[in-house]
This record gives C-alpha cells, structure tokens and sequence, in this order.
C-alpha cells in the first residue's frame, strides 16, 4: 500500500521511511513479535513470580478481547469523534449471534471461523440500524442515545428468556476445532495465538482504513463537519460506515469470547463493559491503534491482575497499616483512582497520535470554527 | 426564560397522566418525577455551562442521602418515628436540607476544582472518564464506612394520608412534591433574575466572551457545580425519607435515568431537565402499572431515541449552552 | 470580455438565482434576488454588513432551504421549494408492497409458508434499505426521485457533485490534517476507493492514491502552497490557510467556485497574490467565480460583473464602472445626503 | 514538565506490579509440613461483598479450626481467596480466569464456590478439565446439575461428576414455600415479585407452579431489576387483585427488603403474610447490617422464609457461637454451608492422606471421588449429607422461620417454625 498521507509528516530515519513504506507488513510483523516474546518475557521476574506463565497466556488472550474492542472503538470515537458510550452493546450481539448459531441451546452447531464473519456481520447490521437514525444528533445526544442502547441491549437479552435463557445465559457454547490446533478448556495457548492473529489482521485493517478516502473522511467530519459536507462527503454514510465498522469489531471479540468462555449470559456487558473500553480508548491515546492497543492491555492487567494481588503483597511485607485493609474489597476505588490519576497526568492518553495531542486540547464546540487560543494551553 | 410553552407543556402531561394513572398511581408517579427532575437539573446545569456528563453527579446524589441518614441519627439523634410535633418537624426537617443541601453543595466544588477544573482545556473525554473515576471513589467511601448492604433512613415524616380524589395521598408525597417544586422555581428566578444568574448564562453562551466582559469564570462553575450538588443533596434527603432505605450504589441508576431525563427534555435547559424527570417517571410507573416492570428501563430508553430521532435537541429545543 | 459573452444572443448561464427569497421567522433576509453568472466570468456580490451576502450565500450552495425562488446549475434547477415531496414515502414503501402482494400471491397459488415467510423477510428488507437510501440519500436514489417527479433542495455535499466549489469566511480547515490530507479530502467525489478497496488495498485503490497525492500536490503549488503538503493545516500563517482553502475546494474540479471574503484579514500583499491567483484560476482553469468581497479595491480590480444587495434586496447589476457611479449604492453604503 | 509526569506514572506503575508479584499459591499459616490448599471462588468486592464475604469467612473458620486440631500428619491447610468481581459486580470471565489460577496451582484440592450460578457455567468446565472439585453453598439453578443440561458443562471428562452443592436447587426451595403458603398460612392467591437475577426467577417460577399445581391462583407475577429503587407503583397496581399473600422471590441485596419496606405501605399490603426464600429469610437479627429486618424495619412484621438447609444443626449451636467470635458478626445466609463444602473437602482430603495419597493430582482425584461416591456421608455442620450422581445433596432439608418484631428489645429476629425434609427428585 503507498504510503498514507496520512503518516508522512515526520522525520524519516531509514527503518521508519521502512515501516511506512509498507505499513501492513510491518505491522503483521510487530504483532508476530509481540505475539512470540509476550509469552517468554513472562517467564523473568517479577512477572514469573506473579502467576504461571499459562495463566498469562489465558490472561493474555482476554485482554486480547478488550484490545480488539478497543481497537473498533477508536474508530467510532477516535477517528469520526463519535462518542459512543454503549459500545458493550455490539459486544453483546456478537457474542448472542455466536452462541445462538454454535451451542446446544439451539441444537445449531456453525463452526467457530465462518461464525467469526457472521458475528461481525450482525453487529455491524446493528450499527447500522442504531446510526441511521440516530447520527444526525449533535455529539452528547449520540452519546446518550448509544447509552441508552447499550443499556437496552443486554436487557433485552436478559428479559426475552423464552430465546435467550434469560439471566441463566446460554451454556456450551462451542470451542473453535482446527485441524493442526487443539481448543480445550485447560489449554489457553490456541486461543491465545487466534486472537494474536485476528488483532494483527484487525490492526492492518484499521490502519489501511486511516490512510485511505474513508479515514480520511471520517477524520474530516471530526474536524468539521460543514466543511466535509462542502467539500463533497456525505457526512450520513461515512458516519454509518464507521458505526457499521467499529461495530464489527466488537462483534468478532463478542464470538471469541463466548467461544472461549463457554457461556454467554446478559451480566457480561453491562455499561461497565462500555465505558472501561472507552477509558482504555482514552487513556491509550485516541486515534492511535498501538496507543489504544497499549491502553487496552495496561487497564486489562491492572484490573484483572495488579488489582486482585495487592493483599498478598501487603501481607507478605507486613506493612504496618496497610496489611490489616482488605484491597480486594477497594479495588474498585483504587481503579476510580487510578483513571483520575492517569486522566491528570495524561490528558491525551499515553500515546496520543502526534496530530490529535494538539487539537484534543481545544474544548469542543457544536461548530469546530477556527479553534480558541487557548487551543495550545493544554497542560 | 420563556417560561408560558413549558408550563403549558407540563400542565397537559399531568391531565394525561392522571387521565392514564388514576389517582394512586399518579401520587407515585410525582413523587418519583419530583426526585428524577431535581436530579437531572444538576446534570443539565453542569452540561449547559462547561458541556460536561457528569458522571459522578448520580453518585453526588446518593452520598447526599447517606449524608443526611447520618445527620438525622447522629448528631439529631433521632429514631425510626415520625415526629408529629409540627415545630419540631419544621425545625428538623429545615435543619437537615439546609445542612444537606450547604455541605454537598462544597463536595460538588471540591469534585470541580480537582478532577474537573485541571482538565477544562483538556481532550473533552478527559474530563468524562474523570468523573467516571469520582463516582468509582464516592460509591467506595460509602461503601466503606456503610458497608455495601441496604441502609435503612430513620423516618421522622408522620405517616398522614389524606383522601383526595378517592385516593389516599401520603402528607410525605405532598412534601416533596412541594419541596421540589419551590427548588426548580427558585433556580428559575436565581437563574434569570439575579447577577450570578446572568454570569452563568453568558458563560454557557460563549465562555471567552462572558471571559472578555469580566464574569469570573471559576467562580461561576464552582458556583454552577454549588446549585447542582445542592439540588441532587436536597432530592438525596427526599430519596431517604420517601424509601426509607438507601444502598451504596443506587447513585448510578438514579444519575443514568436523570442524566435521560436532561437529555430528553434538552440538556441545557432547566425546565425541560425537570419535564424530562416527570416523563421518564410516567414511563416507569406506567410500566408497573400495567406489569411490565422488567421492561421499564428499555420503554424509558426507547421513549428517549424516539424522542431525539424526531426533535433532535429534546423536548424543549435550544439548549442553553447552545453555540450558533 | 465581458462585452463578447453578452453579445452571444442565449448568454450560457453556468448559475441562475431567479427570485430567492429567505425568511427566518418574521425577519426577511433576502427577497426576490435575481443573480446570473455567465460562464467563465467573475461576479462580485457587495453589500454592507447583514444585507444578507451570506445568506444569499448559503442557499446557492444548500446549507439553507429558500423559502421560495429557486437556483440553476447549468440549466438544471437543484435548488428550490420541494416539489411532491408528499410522494417520497410511497417510493419507499412500493417496492416492498409490491412484493408482499406477489408473496401474498404466491402463497395463495402454492400454499406453502416457507414462501411466505422468505416473501416476508424480502419485503421487509427492501423496507429497511429504501429506509437507509432515504437517510444517506446515494445519488441513485436521487435520480430515482427527480424521474418519479420528486424535487428536493440538493444538500451541501450534492452542490459539489454539480461542480460548485467554495471557501468560507471564517477559515474552515480541517486543521489537525496535512495541507495535503485537506486537499484530498477536497479531492473526495473524484475518488472512488470505497471501504472494501481500502480494507484490501486492490492495486486500484493505491494507484489512485499514487495519483491523488500527485493531484495535490499539483493543487498545491497551483495556489502557490508547493511543498507545504505534510505541514498541519493550524500551524499555516493565515494567508496559506486562505490559498489552502481555495485548493481544497479546487480539489473537486469545480466549474464554478464560491469565495467567501478571500481576502478578509490579509494584509495588502497577501490581498494582491489572492486577486492574481482569482484571476489565473478564470484564465488557467477557466473557472467561474462568484465573490463575496468588502474590498472594494478587490472588487472593482477583478470583477466582470457586480451585485449590491442591500437590506435583502438587489438594489443595483451592473460593471464596476456603473455600480462605482450608482446613487443607490453610495446611498447605501454612505448613508442618504443630507436634504 | 510532562515527561517528568510520564515518568512517575511509570514508576508507580511499575511499583503497583511488584506490589503484586505474589498473587497465586497463599503462603500457607502456621504449623509445619506440606501446605494443602483450599480455594474459595466468590464475588468479594463491590455490591456483592455482602455475599462474598460472610461466605469465604464460613470457609477460612473451617480451616482454621481443622488447622488447630491437625489431625491431618504432616500438612497444613491454607486458603486461597479468589474475587469473580469486575468493577465491583460478578463477571463469569474473570470467574474462568480464576478458575483457571486455582487449577493450577497443584496444592488446591478442592474449591468453594461460586455463589453466582452463570459463573458457575463458566468455571465448571475449566475445574472440570482440570480434575478439581467444586462445592457451591449457594448455587440453586437447576440446570446446573440436572441433566441433560449439566452435561454440556463437562466436555472434557464427561463422566467425572466434579461440582456439587449443598444448596438445595430452585426446584425445592420454590414449592416448599408454595405449599407453606397454601397449607400453614392458608393463602389461596398470592402475588410473587421477583428480582430478575437468576436465584430469584428460578425459585419464582418453581414456586408458582406449584402453587397452582395446589389450586391457589397467582394474582399477578413481576419482576423488578434489583436497580428499582421504587418498588410502590408495582404494589399499588398489584393491590388491585387482592392477593392473599406476597411471595419475594430473591434476596434482600437485590431489593427485597426494600419490596418489603415499601409494600407494607401500600394499601392491601399492610397487614397479609409476605414469604420469601432464604435470600429473604437471611436469620439476621434485626441491627445487623443489611439483614432484611433491619432494612424493612417496623414493615417486617409477618414474614415469613425458607432455608435450604436444617435448623437445629449437629455442631450448630458452637458453629454460631465460633463465628461470631472470630468475626464480630453473625454468620450470613451462607456461612454455614460454606462451612459445610469445606469439611466435605476436609474429609476427602484426610482419606485421602491416611490412604498415603501424596501426589497433587491423584490427592485431587481421590478428593473428587470420595465427594461424589454414591453413598459416602459427610458429617458436616449442616448435619450428615451425601450427594447423588449429579452432585444434588441427597437429603435437602427445608426449615422455615418467620419474624418476630417484639424480640431482643424490639429490635426484632427470625423465629424457627419446624424444619421439614424433602427428597432429591434426581436420588
């Protein structure tokens, strides 16, 4: 693929005019090496003393899922400047399409890959079905309005229980079968090399998106929505395809996941889910796949790991105060903590794109004019 | 403020719903209305003048209602029995708004100058996950000191009914529909009538410009978060003594539906705030009504897309913090 | 010039205002403007402040709806009141009646559900799409309206198909992308790599990147920006920004461009490079272009023909020379003399 | 100034990761010899510490007290807490994620837990995999244990029974309170509100059936997320068809002791019978936290409860008394049968030892089997259970309280009523 205009500006050492020149190789080939060394560096301290290394894998592939949703998120939110808080809504669907099509409930039994495309087929259907009458709203009323899905969703699946087995959730849901790996529920390792696969390939897709007519459109109705329309962009379909699209995103994690779990049940995408995907968005820097990709992991571990192990560690080391409070029970305030920390520090987000850190310092407005002076007073 | 259209707006939605309720059902349906509008003002106050989601302001709310649980045993002293002295009622109930509605009023400044105020010229959604992680910190403060179980408010309001219109309504009900009623009024007058009124809406307007006349713009947002939290702290005391049982995290639930009621009537816009409230209490308790209780969060939500789909600024069109 | 168009007997109109009015509530705008622009001529639309330029503005290229009047692009009329608008909703909704009832027909001749039910499910999906077509409006479902006698007011993004082009007053670029991204996002309806392309990145999409960025960069140095491609479009000095709008809305090969006060703000040397780039882009590209000016050294320099609107109304046409000794526009923009 | 930030941010980091770098195998307490692990599984953060805690507490005095008597040579036995909560509510991947530390780590011969029954979907097929047995103290849906459904649980060793409980399924609790409503309390029509959770709408619609397999009517069934927070409009429309009785199908966490509170004042609800299961029936005195008397407060007048499982415990007088001292607090609805998974487990464990067991993975196994070998009796604080082939307990007792406001000062408790024992329909 050419080189994207998208990522010219830059200084342009050999290696970097490298990776641009041929953007999807080196991506696939970053993942590939990601992929390879994350499951050994987990082997040295202080990682190895923490668990055993197939419980990092395992972990691995779960925040593999959170990426993935990430990644579709940042599209939405990231690229077009949608806000969209109901995310977890397509998670959902994806995951009720899975198990609907490959679990004894309903008898049906489609293999796991052609599920993956259906999945992400349904979701995006359903973004489609949100946006087209919805994007015309100004950003905080999309906002509310994604809100308001992601909360009927999940409810709705967990009221129809005629089809849905309700708040029981739908059991043996299948595992994907391939000839050379063996999907089991004590083995984590296939799982985690699918996912590692599915994210390079995803992370290509967004980024041959962004440097193309349609990234370029949705970056432009970001900036200004007016000037995108006069300059030919039809605001209404680059906003549904970035719907349609982050949408799919999520429906593929949806079928992964329920494929890993076993189980698909309502409590698995409450507004929780949402906004935790947001927060990694943000904190991993918007508009940056590796940034957001990084963001995503780093909560995923702090909420999954680092969080659960604090007793232990204060116990052990028997500080005064501190070994006689139960952590696990204020996990959830040190997370609250931990994101307004990581939001004063960090406005931008960890990674921020080089060309989004400026602009992300204006306050928005209904109409992006020529920004405020105080645009660059960032921090 | 064009205040003759809402008040027609309002006038008609209770005919119908009292038409459609009956009288039973239609005193549940204010009580519920009066606590979802008072909070949804915060919202829409907070959103016209800095175009923020509060998040954490549903969690403001329910810190309130502990807060005034802990003022009515602890420093009141009282017990689970209405108090049918009228003074003494007065006086207690005074005591314990005013107190409420002053001390959370400092919280909601405190919550602006550190987890809003650094971020102001920061990435919009900056300040949003902020608030998420606020409203994360005040459930677990509650949580720590009143347990995650149901806490049960001392209900010093006297249990009279009186039978109006073939139904027995509660003297509470009345109360705090009243109660609400003079709040939303009095923020109407405060905010058309009075200096910082003014200072508050040029602010919404345009922040540089109001900037530029000399309006004291900290000021007017820690003034603007002041009014929010008070209000959700007076709606907090209203919550204990209607429920009469309070529990950690109804402040998520209450500020989702709230902030859709802000929403729904135009977020920006303080009386539609308040109309927003009483519709998406109309839809929940005619959804009991009618035994639909488990669908009543996807009608109100439905009722919500519906709306915007159709009159994409709310119900009461422009917004207060609306740009040209 | 101007002379030897006019003398043409049918002067080719490439934009007819006839009769535009816009009411906002009680206040009237802007009543019964007549405006023609000649092809490959330069007009000037002049007026002192809120007589309603911007307005006017804004309806020919589809931000507002008139209230009544209507504009010609090249002959065809895109602009106006709606015409059977109330048949819209039956375009919708035949398709998917009309196969419910071959369904319904089916069913009856064969008597199996299975029929019925795919009938159905086709019916409501021909439902659903002409539902989404009547949201983004694609220009087939367009054409499908203006042959089932349908009209509607063109949106902003359907002008720049007609081949109109146009900057704003206030500068308006999407100032966190490359002057080069500004410019292919400019460039957008001449592309036509849709989101499967991209995803696969076919041999055809990247050649028409290849070209594309070659294009922009053309655009670019044609409006005097050679070689500032890869800078973000909010760190420009002023005067760039301004040429970069212009190129950005070159980018779409317009035949007609609207400049919002291109010169607004510049300083007397910028103010010159805009007026010679204004007039290599008649000559170059031979261009129309319409301006909306408060300059008047601007005006007068370059124009071939002058609208003055005043107080919504069109109170003079006419050269330079003419409008430079109409009394009306003096009074205008003077005030009346003193009796 | 910002890279100085970034900086620090790092450096807590990479502070908050070391903190951590001893998560997994719980060092064992006291004592000599070998450490023997027991897992607990349970949401024990956010708004379902209620739950969690009490129950894990249940576990951690069973060990303790096996602990001091040590009686099994040579090892000690140590806890390793798990918490399934996400954000503060229970989420069934992280349950898997800490079923699958639990696996493996070699010195955990037996889990306790979970309490949510869609987590327990997720975990039983990984323990399942791996050998390891789980004994749930609150887990009451049906499909998982009953077959067919049970068995798509168990992919990988589909004959190997490794999840049983001591609660009693949906299917038990429901009708035994239907029938002590139709029979004791002489209700003929009946108004059941549920709390859309799984406990909940599972022992509803059991209950309901059988109420009407009786002959009483069911006035009007609803279901209020525990989100409600105004539970009036659903009793004041419900008051229109008179019922004779209320059933609260739930717990008070999700909001039955509000129901209580605000139906009371509904007219038609004042004074009529209000029955619920144990999630209601929570026995705790009226000042203990969060216990349905102290919530409902005066409303908690004529209700009524079922517990799954027998009131006048072998070893249940000292059982109340040991907690309470250990925890300053009276055991919840569930401490008791966490206690009584963990001397299950207990037990396979010293049979297992005194049979010269010493490899991890045989100890496992032998643990498994001996739980669910038809026929073997466990003497447990919830008396002498077995379990039958699809891990059910074979004898699920029913007692049944009510409260009483006047006692302990006015403060209010539950009263026992007479226990009653069913039969396991799967036996």
């Amino acid at each position: 693929m050419s080189a994207p205009p998208a990522v010219r500006n830059g200084s342009s050492g050999g290696l970097v005019a490298l990776i641009r020149a041929h953007r999807s190789i080196s991506v696939l080939v970053g993942w590939a090496l990601v992929g390879a060394l994350l499951p050994f560096i987990v082997l040295v301290p202080p990682f190895s003393t923490f668990q055993a290394q197939s419980l990092w894998i395992g972990g691995f592939a779960n925040s593999g899922v959170f990426i993935l949703l990430a990644l579709g998120l940042n599209i939405v939110v990231g690229l077009a400047g949608l806000l969209d808080l109901g995310y977890a809504a397509f998670f959902a669907i994806g995951s009720y399409t899975y198990a609907f099509g490959a679990s004894s409930f309903t008898g049906l039994h489609v293999p796991f890959w052609p599920m993956l495309l259906v999945g992400a087929f349904a979701a995006a259907t359903f973004g489609i079905l949100l946006g087209a009458p919805t994007l015309r709203l100004r950003g905080d009323y999309l906002a509310i309005v994604t809100l308001g899905f992601g909360e009927i969703v999940p409810a709705v699946f967990l009221n129809a229980d005629t089809y849905t087995r309700g708040t029981n959730g739908i059991g043996g849901v299948a595992q994907p079968a391939l000839p050379f790996l063996q999907f089991n529920f004590s083995d984590p390792v296939p799982f985690y090399v699918t996912m590692v696969a599915i994210l390079a390939v995803v992370m290509v897709f967004v980024y041959r998106l962004q440097g193309s007519r349609l990234g370029r459109a949705w970056m432009a109705v970001r900036e200004d929505e007016l000037a995108a329309a006069s300059s030919g962009v039809n605001t209404v379909t680059t906003k549904l395809l970035a719907f349609a699209l982050g949408a799919s995103t999520a429906g593929l994690a949806g079928v992964f996941n329920a494929s890993k779990l076993g189980i698909v049940s309502p409590d698995q995408f409450g507004f929780a889910v949402s906004f935790t995907v947001l927060a990694m968005v943000v904190l991993g820097g918007m508009g940056n796949a590796w940034g957001v990709a990084i963001g995503a992991f780093t909560l995923y571990e702090i909420q999954s790991v680092v969080l659960k192990g604090l007793n232990q560690f204060f116990q052990q080391v028997q500080v005064p105060f501190l070994d006689t409070i139960d952590f696990v029970q204020y996990q959830f305030l040190l997370y609250g903590l931990a994101l307004v920390a990581m939001m004063l520090l960090r406005p931008e987000g960890l990674f921020p794109s080089r060309r989004r850190q400026r602009e992300l310092h204006q306050v928005s407005e209904d109409v992006a004019d020529v920004p405020p002076p105080t645009a660059a007073l960032g921090d | 403020m064009r205040v003759l259209r809402p008040a027609a707006v309002v006038i008609g939605a209770l005919v119908v719903a009292f038409a459609i309720l009956g009288i039973q059902q239609f005193e549940n349906f204010l009580t519920l209305g009066a606590i979802y509008a008072l909070v949804a003002l915060g919202y829409t106050m907070v959103y016209g003048i800095i175009e923020l989601i509060n998040f954490a302001h549903g969690d403001v709310f329910m810190v309130s209602a502990f807060l005034s649980m802990w003022i009515i045993t602890v420093p009141l002293g009282l017990a689970d029995r209405p108090i049918d002295n009228p003074l003494q009622l007065t006086a207690v109930l005074v005591i314990v708004v005013l107190a409420t509605m002053v001390f959370m009023g400092c919280i909601g400044v405190i919550i602006e100058r550190f987890a809003y105020r650094p971020l102001r010229h920061a990435p919009r959604l900056a300040p949003l996950i902020t608030a998420i992680g606020v409203s994360f910190i005040l459930q677990n403060i509650i949580q720590a000191i009143f347990s995650t179980s149901p806490i049960s408010v001392p209900q010093i309001f006297p249990k009279t009914k009186f039978e109006i219109l073939g139904g027995s309504i509660g003297a509470l009900n009345i109360f705090m529909v009243v109660v609400a009623i003079v709040l939303m009024v009095a923020l109407q007058l405060f905010i058309s009538r009075t200096r910082l009124g003014r200072a508050m809406r040029s602010t919404a307007q345009d922040r540089e410009a109001a900037e530029l006349m000399g309006v004291d713009i900290n000021q007017t947002i820690a003034i603007t978060f002041f009014i929010a939290a008070a209000l959700a702290g007076s709606a907090g005391v209203i919550q204990g003594q209607y429920f009469g049982s309070i529990q950690y995290n109804l402040g998520f639930f209450a500020g989702l539906k709230a902030f859709t009621a802000a929403v729904l009537g135009g977020i920006g816009n303080t009386t539609g705030a308040a109309i927003g409230g009483f519709v998406i209490a109309f839809i929940e308790v005619f959804a009991a009504q009618v035994g639909l209780a488990r669908w009543s969060e996807v009608a109100v939500f439905t009722v919500l897309i519906l709306v915007l789909v159709f009159r994409p600024s709310g119900i009461l069109g422009q917004a207060l913090g609306e740009r040209a | 010039m101007t002379a030897a168009v006019s003398a043409a007997a049918p002067p080719d109109y490439i934009l007819q205002a006839q009769k535009v009015t816009k009411r906002f509530g009680g206040l009237v705008a802007v009543r019964d403007v007549d405006l023609e622009i000649v092809r490959g001529s330069i007009v000037s639309l002049i007026g002192p402040n809120g007589a309603g330029k911007t307005t006017f503005f804004n309806v020919i290229v589809g931000i507002l709806d008139p209230t009544s009047g209507h504009v010609r692009i090249g002959g065809q009329s895109l602009i106006g009141r709606p015409v059977r608008a109330w048949l819209e909703p039956v375009v919708w909704f035949t398709p998917a009646v009309v196969i419910a009832l071959l369904t319904a027909l089916l069913f009856a001749v064969t008597g199996t559900p299975a029929v019925a039910a795919l009938g159905g499910a086709i019916a409501l999906f021909g439902l659903a799409a002409m539902f989404l077509a009547a949201i983004i409006r694609p220009r087939r479902y367009v054409a499908l309206l203006t042959q089932a006698g349908i009209f509607r007011s063109a949106k902003p993004n359907e002008m720049v198909h007609a081949g109109i082009g146009r900057t704003f007053q206030n500068i308006r670029l999407f100032a966190n992308m490359t002057a080069l991204e500004n410019v292919l996002v400019g460039m957008h309806t001449k592309l036509h790599a849709n989101a499967l392309d991209a995803l696969l990145s076919t041999p055809r999409a990247r050649a028409e990147e290849v070209r594309a960025a070659a294009r922009a960069e053309e655009l670019l140095a044609l409006v005097g920006l050679a070689g500032s491609g890869d800078v973000v479009a909010r760190n420009m000095p002023y005067g760039d920004q301004r040429r970069l709008e212009v190129a950005r809305a070159l980018g779409s090969d317009p035949t007609l461009l609207l400049l919002d006060e291109p010169t607004a703000g510049m300083n007397p040397r910028e103010t010159a490079d805009m007026m010679t780039l204004i007039n290599r882009l008649r000559t170059d590209l031979g261009l129309s272009v319409l301006l909306i000016e408060h300059d008047m050294r601007v005006v007068m320099g370059i124009s071939d023909r002058i609208f003055v609107l005043d107080h919504g109304e069109l109170i003079a046409v006419g050269t330079p020379a003419e409008i430079r000794t109409n009394p009306k526009v003096i009074e205008a923009y003077l005030g009346k003399p003193p009796e | 100034m910002r890279p100085a930030k970034f900086g620090a941010l790092a450096i807590t980091t990479v502070l908050v990761f070391a903190a951590c770098s001893n998560t997994g195998s719980a060092s064992g307490g006291g004592g000599g010899g070998k450490t023997i692990t027991i897992g607990t599984e349970l949401p024990m953060s956010g708004a379902e510490t209620a739950n969690g805690q009490p129950t894990a507490n249940g576990v951690k005095l069973a060990i303790k007290q096996e602990n001091a008597k040590g009686d099994i040579p040579g090892y000690t036995l140590a806890i390793e807490v798990e918490d399934d909560a996400v954000n503060g509510a229970h989420d069934p991947q992280q349950g898997a994620t800490n079923m699958h530390t639990l696996v493996a780590d070699t010195t955990v011969m037996g889990v306790v837990g979970p309490f949510n029954s869609s987590v327990a979907q997720a975990e039983i097929p990984i323990s399942n995999a791996g050998g390891l047995l789980q004994c749930s103290p609150a887990n009451t849906n049906t499909g998982l244990t009953y077959p067919p459904d049970s068995a798509q649980y168990r992919p990988t060793n589909p004959n190997k029974i490794n999840y049983i409980r001591t609660a009693a399924p949906d299917s038990i609790q429901g009708p035994a309170g239907a029938d002590y409503v139709y029979n004791d309390l002489k209700a003929t029509s009946v108004y059941i509100l549920d709390d859309t959770e799984t406990f909940g709408v599972g022992v509803g619609d059991s209950f309901a059936a059988e109420f009407k397999k009786d002959g009483g009517t069911v006035t009007k069934r609803d279901s209020a997320p525990k989100s409600t927070t105004d539970y009036t409009p659903l009793f004041t429309a419900a008051a229109a068809a008179h019922p004779q009785a209320v059933y609260l199908a739930g717990t008070t966490p999700t909001g039955m002791g509000l129901a209580l509170k605000q139906g009371r004042t509904v007219a038609g609800f004042e004074t009529i019978p209000f029955m619920g299961p144990d999630g209601v029936a929570d026995l705790g005195p009226g000042g203990t936290t969060g216990a349905t008397i102290t919530v409902a407060g005066s409303a908690a007048h004529d209700v009524f409860g079922t517990v799954a499982g027998i009131h006048d415990l072998p070893s249940g007088s000292t059982f109340v008394a040991d907690y309470t001292t250990e925890f300053g607090s009276a055991p919840g609805a569930y401490s008791a049968a966490a206690y009584a998974c963990a001397q299950v487990i207990i037990a396979g464990i010293k049979a297992a030892v005194t049979a010269g067991t010493t490899d991890p993975a045989a100890m496992r196994e032998a643990v498994r089997a001996q739980a669910t070998a038809a026929g073997n009796k466990f003497d447990t604080v919830v008396g002498s259970i077995s379990f039958d082939k699809n891990g059910d307990i074979t004898t699920p007792y029913m007692s049944f309280y009510k409260t009483d406001l006047t006692l302990d000062g006015g403060k209010g408790d539950w009263v026992y009523v007479k226990q009653q024992a069913f039969t396991d329909p799967n036996a």
